[in-house]
């Protein structure tokens, strides 16, 4: 079992899809505790990565795809998660190098060069209430599921259940990075809109891949 | 929402369209990536200075974009920061071989935002130093969080530095009166009603007819507490306070007393707000030397102020002295 | 209604208060009769320029006392006139022996009180020369109304009435400078929600949530018709035909074009509005040589926008470059 | 029957108070089709009346005293009002002279005067919708009531009652003058809050009479 190009394709389509269902929810999420524009942001990047994708060079490869996902998203998603889930694909990208074929480990190198790319521009750790608090368990899962021999799809599905769970565990936290920041204990309660995005994103990701192998 | 808007899709680009009308004679828009430079292009030898972030603060950016201020400015979407392009191509327009100062303020998307594109520009040759701006004093400052917002203080960060580009000062010496500026620059805002963002057509936050916000960011991050409504002075006491205990001031310092309306505030009240702040100062001994009133860093049509107390030496009352010629901030020509 | 003030009654005087302390290089604040009137006293031999009205419609007529403009400014109670008194005495305060130009905007209780100090004026001996200034064309004019309010066309008739006195003319050339400009000026605004006059409490009036009125005044009287909520284009439309119309402006006319806030519109929502306005007279071939965009003439909080139409010939536009520097305007110096 | 100087004080405070009762009711006319300050620029202005008539200057005279009030009036009041009742009072006040007590003829002097200085000053004519719809019938009712033999109380009460009904009449017009007349047809329907409060002064006139006879 192994993803190839058009499990990225069905991801990105997926991605663009759910982002757009959920463009209000994540801005009213944003709108509680930041600035009420994170689904916004991130639905005017998807629909630019769309318009790319609907004419996808010859010969793209899973990692040269979302290298375009990465540029696309950093000219046109704009405040912190511009940049911030930019260099995710950025990162991921460069990971997959030009393999056409994606195995588990392949994936959990994907997963870990996103986070860490998420990391390095944004200097979040777990509990900072940031999206880096679905990133990181999801990498953990992804890495337990591949070294226990799980499918590409059942490592992705861990990293998936695992964003889930960490988005909602962003909801007792007091924020230390971006917007939600500034609001001090006004922030528990609150649901992390870019943790929640994220964990959207691995869920179109897990289901990209049960589709592509069922 | 009632807005003299077309679209919440196009507010920006008409917006900054008409400014470009309006300002001919001072500036010109490059429609696609999206700046607002200097009419004249860039002058050779000269260091450029670029700022921008989100839209939604007029006149800042745009109107201080002119001479002896901004090379250009970068207008992102309503309280979103510009993606890198529209900077870097500002950036490469500006430059007049002596490099370019990115003056930034204080938010995640702007940083990450500017600094992904200063590694652009460098990659196309262009020097580029970036200058910070987090004045407001309402928010905790920790190597652990996303520290300081940049507010208001941002108009005295950009006169100053304008100035020194327009007497010839090189990159790092500008970038070193724009450090300075920050750092003796100091903020605290209230807000009593929030702005309604175009595309989210509903306020930012919701007080209550008796609540105020105090130390409220400029897209409407809450700020420190809320309070019952109190008279104006009161209010004022609550944002002087900690602004003056913070550098701290003392008596016979010389300072910028500089009060900011917030877009939907009148400047009969500004003034009032003025007034006691002036007093405070005068009580504690600190000479206001210098003064400025009026919508210069605003929150859509927020209703609040902010008060920003700089403190001034013989260089920066010479540079914030100097002439400049901007849509919004302008003298000596 | 929440308001950064100490209390309704004292609004006015403390907000003067503070703006004489803000602005002690160019003004000063006599405090009782009130009036604000340019720092250094008046100029032998040149004329003085008197204006003033309600408050809560700052900048105006404050804001623009200085160098090339007004000589003093008085400032009413919220949105109600002042009486004979402080006029007079800063009538008096200003005369440098070549007689006093008093600039009103025409509604009844601002001619009433302007003339009554005209008449105590002159018993003290200044001569003074009257100018009504009603350029708003949505009220119907005739010899048995009210006729035509005073709107922001007054900024245009104070900056260049200003700039012949300082050039010297004397008392009847400047009236006649100010009376030209007032001939060719035209303004008609829009309110898309009231503001609150302090004492009141609420708003002056209540507009549906998809409601916006045409033609109103700057206190917040009824315009001309109410009209459900259009895109910023279609109320431009609305507001230059009639503008356009009255005078006529014609294809080849040299225009200043002038789009006001109320007070509580964006600066980004205004440039909006210019963006089509401009288009609208480019297409009809009238050339925009001089433009100006801001909060000059507000309604406490208002939000709506006016725009303001005036055909500048030679010296009109030579009266409007000259050398300003008040609060609110400024520029040659 | 004759009114004196007790007349002349007793009008005035009971026409502090009744503007100060009657402050936001005025106001509330005033928003309806002005801007809403007639009932604050009026109760500015008789409050200061008030405090200067505390302190009345030995040897008044009814003319005096009525001048004290215009010279006050117009130097606090402002707004249209101001110079328009205070121009009333100060041509009155002239019409009396020097005269200690005044009798029906007087009153009728005092009433037309007044009444002509409304109209010099402001120009309009009965049906304008302003406070002339309640000054001019007020004067005809007085100038009727004098020659038919009456007090001078029954005198200003038929020029109270002709007030009162002027003021009422005043709702169906359409403004030709002052702030209501750019409301155009939108006046209709609605009070002019001149008119109230000119009837006010005058059935204030009426009782002070009234009280001073009985
Ligand atoms: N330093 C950071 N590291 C990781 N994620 C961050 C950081 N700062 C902000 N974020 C994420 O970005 C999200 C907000 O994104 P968005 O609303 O699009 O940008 P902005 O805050 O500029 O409006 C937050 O919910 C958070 O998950
Ligand atoms: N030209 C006029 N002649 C007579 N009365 C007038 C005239 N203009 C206005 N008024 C009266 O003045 C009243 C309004 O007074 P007020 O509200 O105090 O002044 P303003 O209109 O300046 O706010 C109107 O109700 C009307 O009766
Ligand atoms: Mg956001
Ligand atoms: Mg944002
Ligand atoms: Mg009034
Ligand atoms: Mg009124």
């Amino acid at each position: 079992m192994t993803l190839d190009l058009s499990w990225v394709t069905t991801w990105v389509d997926d991605t663009v899809a759910v982002v757009s269902d959920n463009r209000l929810r994540l801005s009213e999420l944003d709108r509680e505790i930041g600035d009420g524009d994170h689904g916004e942001n991130l639905d005017r990047g998807f629909a630019a990565v769309k318009a790319k994708f609907d004419a996808l060079p010859e010969g793209s490869t899973p990692g040269s795809a979302l290298k375009l996902v990465a540029t696309t998203l950093i000219s046109t998603v704009g405040g912190a998660s511009g940049p911030l889930l930019g260099t995710a694909y950025l990162k991921g990208a460069q990971a997959l190098g030009d393999a056409a074929e994606l195995d588990a480990d392949a994936v959990v190198a994907l997963l870990t060069a996103a986070r860490d790319g998420v990391v390095l521009r944004g200097k979040a750790e777990v509990g900072d209430k940031t999206m880096i608090d679905a990133w990181t368990p999801a990498v953990d899962a992804a890495t337990a599921a591949a070294a226990s021999g799980a499918s590409p799809a059942a490592v992705l599905r861990a990293a998936a259940d695992a964003a889930v769970e960490g988005a909602a565990s962003t909801e007792p936290l007091v924020a230390r990075k971006g917007r939600a920041s500034y609001l001090g204990d006004r922030a528990v309660g609150h649901r992390d809109p870019g943790a929640e995005s994220s964990s959207l994103i691995l869920i179109a990701a897990a289901e990209a891949a049960e589709a592509t192998e069922g | 929402m009632k807005k003299l808007i077309n679209d919440p899709k196009t507010v920006v680009d008409e917006s900054v369209e008409g400014f470009g009308l309006a300002h001919a004679d001072l500036v010109r828009v490059s429609p696609d990536p999206l700046f607002v430079a200097r009419a004249g292009g860039a002058t050779t030898g000269r260091v450029g200075i670029v700022s921008g972030g989100g839209s939604g603060h007029e006149p800042l950016h745009a109107g201080f974009v002119g001479h002896g201020m901004l090379s250009a400015a970068v207008p992102g979407p309503v309280f979103t920061s510009p993606t890198p392009d529209p900077i870097v191509a500002a950036t490469l327009a500006v430059d007049g071989g002596a490099g370019v100062l990115h003056i930034v303020k204080n938010y995640t998307g702007d940083v990450l935002n500017f600094e992904t594109a200063a590694d652009l520009a460098d990659a196309e040759g262009v020097r580029v130093v970036s200058v910070i701006v987090d004045d407001d004093v309402a928010v905790k400052d920790s190597l652990f969080t996303a520290g300081r917002r940049g507010v208001a203080g941002t108009v005295f960060v950009e006169k100053v530095a304008g100035a020194a580009a327009e007497r010839g000062d090189d990159l790092d010496a500008v970038a070193a009166v724009a450090t300075k500026a920050n750092s003796v620059t100091r903020t605290m805002g209230v807000a009593l009603q929030a702005g309604i963002v175009p595309h989210a057509g509903e306020p930012s936050f919701v007080l209550a007819d008796d609540e105020i916000e105090i130390g409220i960011g400029i897209h409407g991050e809450p700020g420190r507490e809320r309070v019952t409504l109190e008279p104006a002075d009161r209010i004022v006491d609550r944002l002087i306070g900690p602004i003056l205990d913070d550098l701290p001031f003392s008596s016979g310092d010389q300072v910028l007393l500089f009060v900011n309306g917030m877009g939907g505030t009148p400047l009969v009240e500004q003034y009032i707000v003025y007034r006691r702040a002036a007093q405070v100062l005068a009580e504690k001994g600190i000479e206001v030397s210098r003064s400025l009133v009026g919508n210069y860093v605003t929150s859509l049509e927020m209703q609040g102020v902010s008060i920003t107390v700089a403190k001034l030496d013989a260089e920066l009352t010479e540079l914030w002295d100097a002439p400049v010629e901007t849509a919004s901030l302008r003298w000596g020509r």
